[in-house]
């Protein structure tokens, strides 16, 4: 059994706490917005400007003044501030974000990461992801645990340009939840059907296996998006 | 009495020279000086060096810079797929790109505005963006050496503009409008209206007069409002 | 649910230890977080380092922190001759003075809040205030090396905040509120009145609840406000 | 003949253009936003946040949450502008305003200065000096011509602590102007009473003589201040 983008989304949305300020990354990250739990106020942040984005607004309600960095037209939740680049900036690399969840194409065992440049790929683009992955304390991965050829992402040392060194604390894939501390990789979860060894036949770079390494507990729908096939 | 307005985008842009450097506000669709953008393409000055977040979209605008073939290079952080007209030029190898972090352009223009010779930052260390550029260790983590910007013609899109040329943004407009308010020799801003002085409140005033030089006001052009829909964001 | 507030000075300033850096907000009389430093003042701490742009006056809040011996050393721009507690004990070489320029005091501390590691600046080239600096040449023009300034607690006053920790200055209070709310391990805010969530016009949050861990609503306290006419501004 | 205080004052506020961002320091030059033409629109900065200073408030008028930065209570001019101490230094060191008028304890013939700390003085301050030496594109000097002892503060070479170095263009004295040049310092006017060689007597540093020099034209008294004695 696998999660889906959205079940990984779910399953990040569960443990960002009360009074996290998170960056969401274009990709499976964006989705995490739509899990999170009403009941915990959590402040999303983009980085052209706003703290407290709220949800994307009906057809025919946009505004065209306020939009985030990575979905478009937004609206502004209950205590949303609106400032520029360098405030904005100031609050990411200074290490005010809780977290930053990013995607990625590859993450190494030492927490270096590569998401912004595919290898080959002809026009690059970074955009606010190097500033993210260095300023923020909680760098979470979210991703597929392999590429669409079946290669694992996690990897001993990684092959596409770099977006930072040292950076990523813990993986969410389709398959696993992974820890990135100073020892290695530690498998935290994983996914019903699956078991460690089978796990790690999918990752390049070495695992441990957490003494309390659990199955992840993900419902099969929410909302009518399905979190796991 | 200080009068800062200006009739049109025509007039506002008539002085940009070829092999100037060119700043353009705006993230995505909110706060683009798209009018002035477009009168500047219409204007012809060539051999251009742009700098803004993104590169436009296709031949309007920013991105009718690029169709037009007058953009020598650009310094960005997001040329996005969208941004059509410049991937063109760029994998003709016609337009030299200097890619830069998004919080590193913010800086680097920021340095520009405030007189700074240049600052360290982590952002991008160890990746290829760091290649040929000064690292430091400082405190025990290692920063990159950024140099700052400035620019000839510095192009912004506010909501509201005054005689004295302060501005107020709303929503998301302000993104890199303010910062690159402050990092150029002329500075020209499009508004949807300039109300009279003294209406603006001094605490809503986000871009103070001082570094403004050409307030023009420009009803939202149509295909500017279609085109946002179009792009989403960059 | 966020709840930021706190019910009293004395709770706000609980958690300072001895040795602590400390930056406290204002210029002249305005966004002086007096009614925190006068907590601080009778919470105890001692040998701490006080970063400010000037030394406050006699015996109360600021000022009180030198009368009572409580600070080791001092990093400020503009210790003025009303600053009296601070002056007698500094001319009994009690107290290390860091002086600072004033724009880079504000820099070194929008450094630490920013995450960069150090800038260079124009300011003071040449002067004794150079003394032991790096010194460097950048496109022809010397300037020097500056720090970054971080604190362990950060001491602020605006008019308006809410349970987010969102606040609104009025008037000439942002001074250096606002940068030093970026650089603080515990950030704590001085306000005149908590107002509800979402009260706070988005537009109109100079300092966004992120930056800030506590919020205390305290009355201008009656000796404060006559202190602020005696003093004048610093 | 001698200007006075006011004098010294009155006479820079003839010369700031309509248009001006002017900050002015302590001492004389606060004195000039009392004889600035109300015809010519000039903008007034102080470091603390305001770019458009108003007239002093009147006693019990005065708003607790609106000082500036030598003045004490101020109030606010028409199109005036708030903001914190980055963006007000971001307008000084970046060259953002027109002129700074200060005062100083000495210029030398290089246009270095020396205003922030007078030799011996116990407690130092320094304030926003600096960076309005160093940022202002027109640093303008008001002082008297000599110090209370008689001797020259127009000298070869500093021997307070400098401010900054070779940033003065202008210097205002009860006596006469003199630029700042490449070449050296250029008296351009002076008091009527005085001559060329009378005012070299009293500055230690080489006077050339511009070949328009004239009279300093002051009226002896403007609203009740006297401008000459």
């Amino acid at each position: 059994m696998m999660l889906t983008r959205e079940g990984i989304a779910y399953r990040i949305a569960r443990d960002l706490p009360e009074g996290g300020y998170v960056n969401l990354g274009v990709g499976i990250p964006l989705l995490v917005a739509n899990f999170l739990d009403p009941a915990k106020e959590i402040f999303i942040h983009s980085e052209n400007g706003i703290l407290g984005v709220g949800p994307t607004p009906a057809r025919g309600e946009e505004d065209l003044d306020i939009v985030s960095a990575g979905a478009g037209f937004c609206t502004l939740a209950l205590g949303a501030s609106l400032f520029d680049h360098t405030l904005s900036f100031t609050m990411i690399r200074g290490g005010h974000l809780t977290h930053a969840i990013l995607g990625a194409i590859e993450v190494a065992a030492s927490g270096d990461f590569a998401n912004w440049r595919v290898p080959g790929q002809a026009v690059p683009a970074v955009g606010g992801a190097m500033d993210l992955a260095v300023g923020a304390p909680n760098v979470y991965v979210a991703m597929s645990h392999l590429t669409n050829k079946g290669k694992p992402k996690i990897v001993k040392s990684c092959s596409a340009p770099l977006t930072a060194r040292a950076c990523v604390r813990r993986i969410y894939t389709d398959l696993a939840i992974i820890d990135v501390e100073a020892g290695g990789l530690v498998l935290r979860e994983l996914m019903p059907g699956h078991d460690p060894a089978g796990i790690q036949a999918k990752t390049e770079a070495e695992l441990k296996v957490a003494a309390d390494c659990r199955e992840i507990d993900v419902p099969e729908t929410f909302n009518g998006a399905r979190l796991r096939q | 009495m200080i009068d800062k307005t200006l009739a049109d985008c025509k007039q506002a842009v008539a002085r940009v020279f070829d092999g100037a450097t060119v700043m353009c506000g705006g993230f995505g669709v909110a706060g683009q000086p798209g009018q002035l953008m477009e009168a500047l393409r219409q204007q012809g000055a060539r051999n251009l060096t742009v700098i803004s977040n993104g590169a436009g979209g296709g031949d309007f605008a920013l991105g009718g810079l690029f169709s037009d073939g007058r953009v020598r290079k650009l310094i960005a952080s997001f040329p996005a797929p969208s941004a059509k007209a410049f991937r063109e030029r760029y994998l003709k190898g016609e337009i030299e790109l200097e890619l830069v972090p998004q919080g590193t352009l913010a800086d680097r223009i920021r340095a520009g505005g405030a007189g700074l010779g240049g600052f360290y930052t982590p952002t991008g260390v160890g990746t290829e963006l760091a290649a040929g550029k000064e690292t430091r260790i400082i405190d025990g983590r290692e920063y990159l050496f950024e140099l700052p910007l400035r620019a000839d013609f510095v192009f912004l899109k506010a909501l509201r503009g005054d005689r004295f040329g302060n501005l107020n943004y709303r929503g998301t407009m302000r993104n890199f409008n303010m910062v690159m308010a402050t990092a150029g020799k002329v500075v020209i801003a499009e508004v949807d209206e300039i109300v009279p002085a003294g209406s603006l409140a001094p605490e809503s005033i986000h871009t103070p007069g001082i570094f403004v030089d050409h307030v023009v006001q420009v009803a939202r052009h149509p295909k500017l409002v279609e085109k946002r829909s179009e792009e989403g964001s960059t």
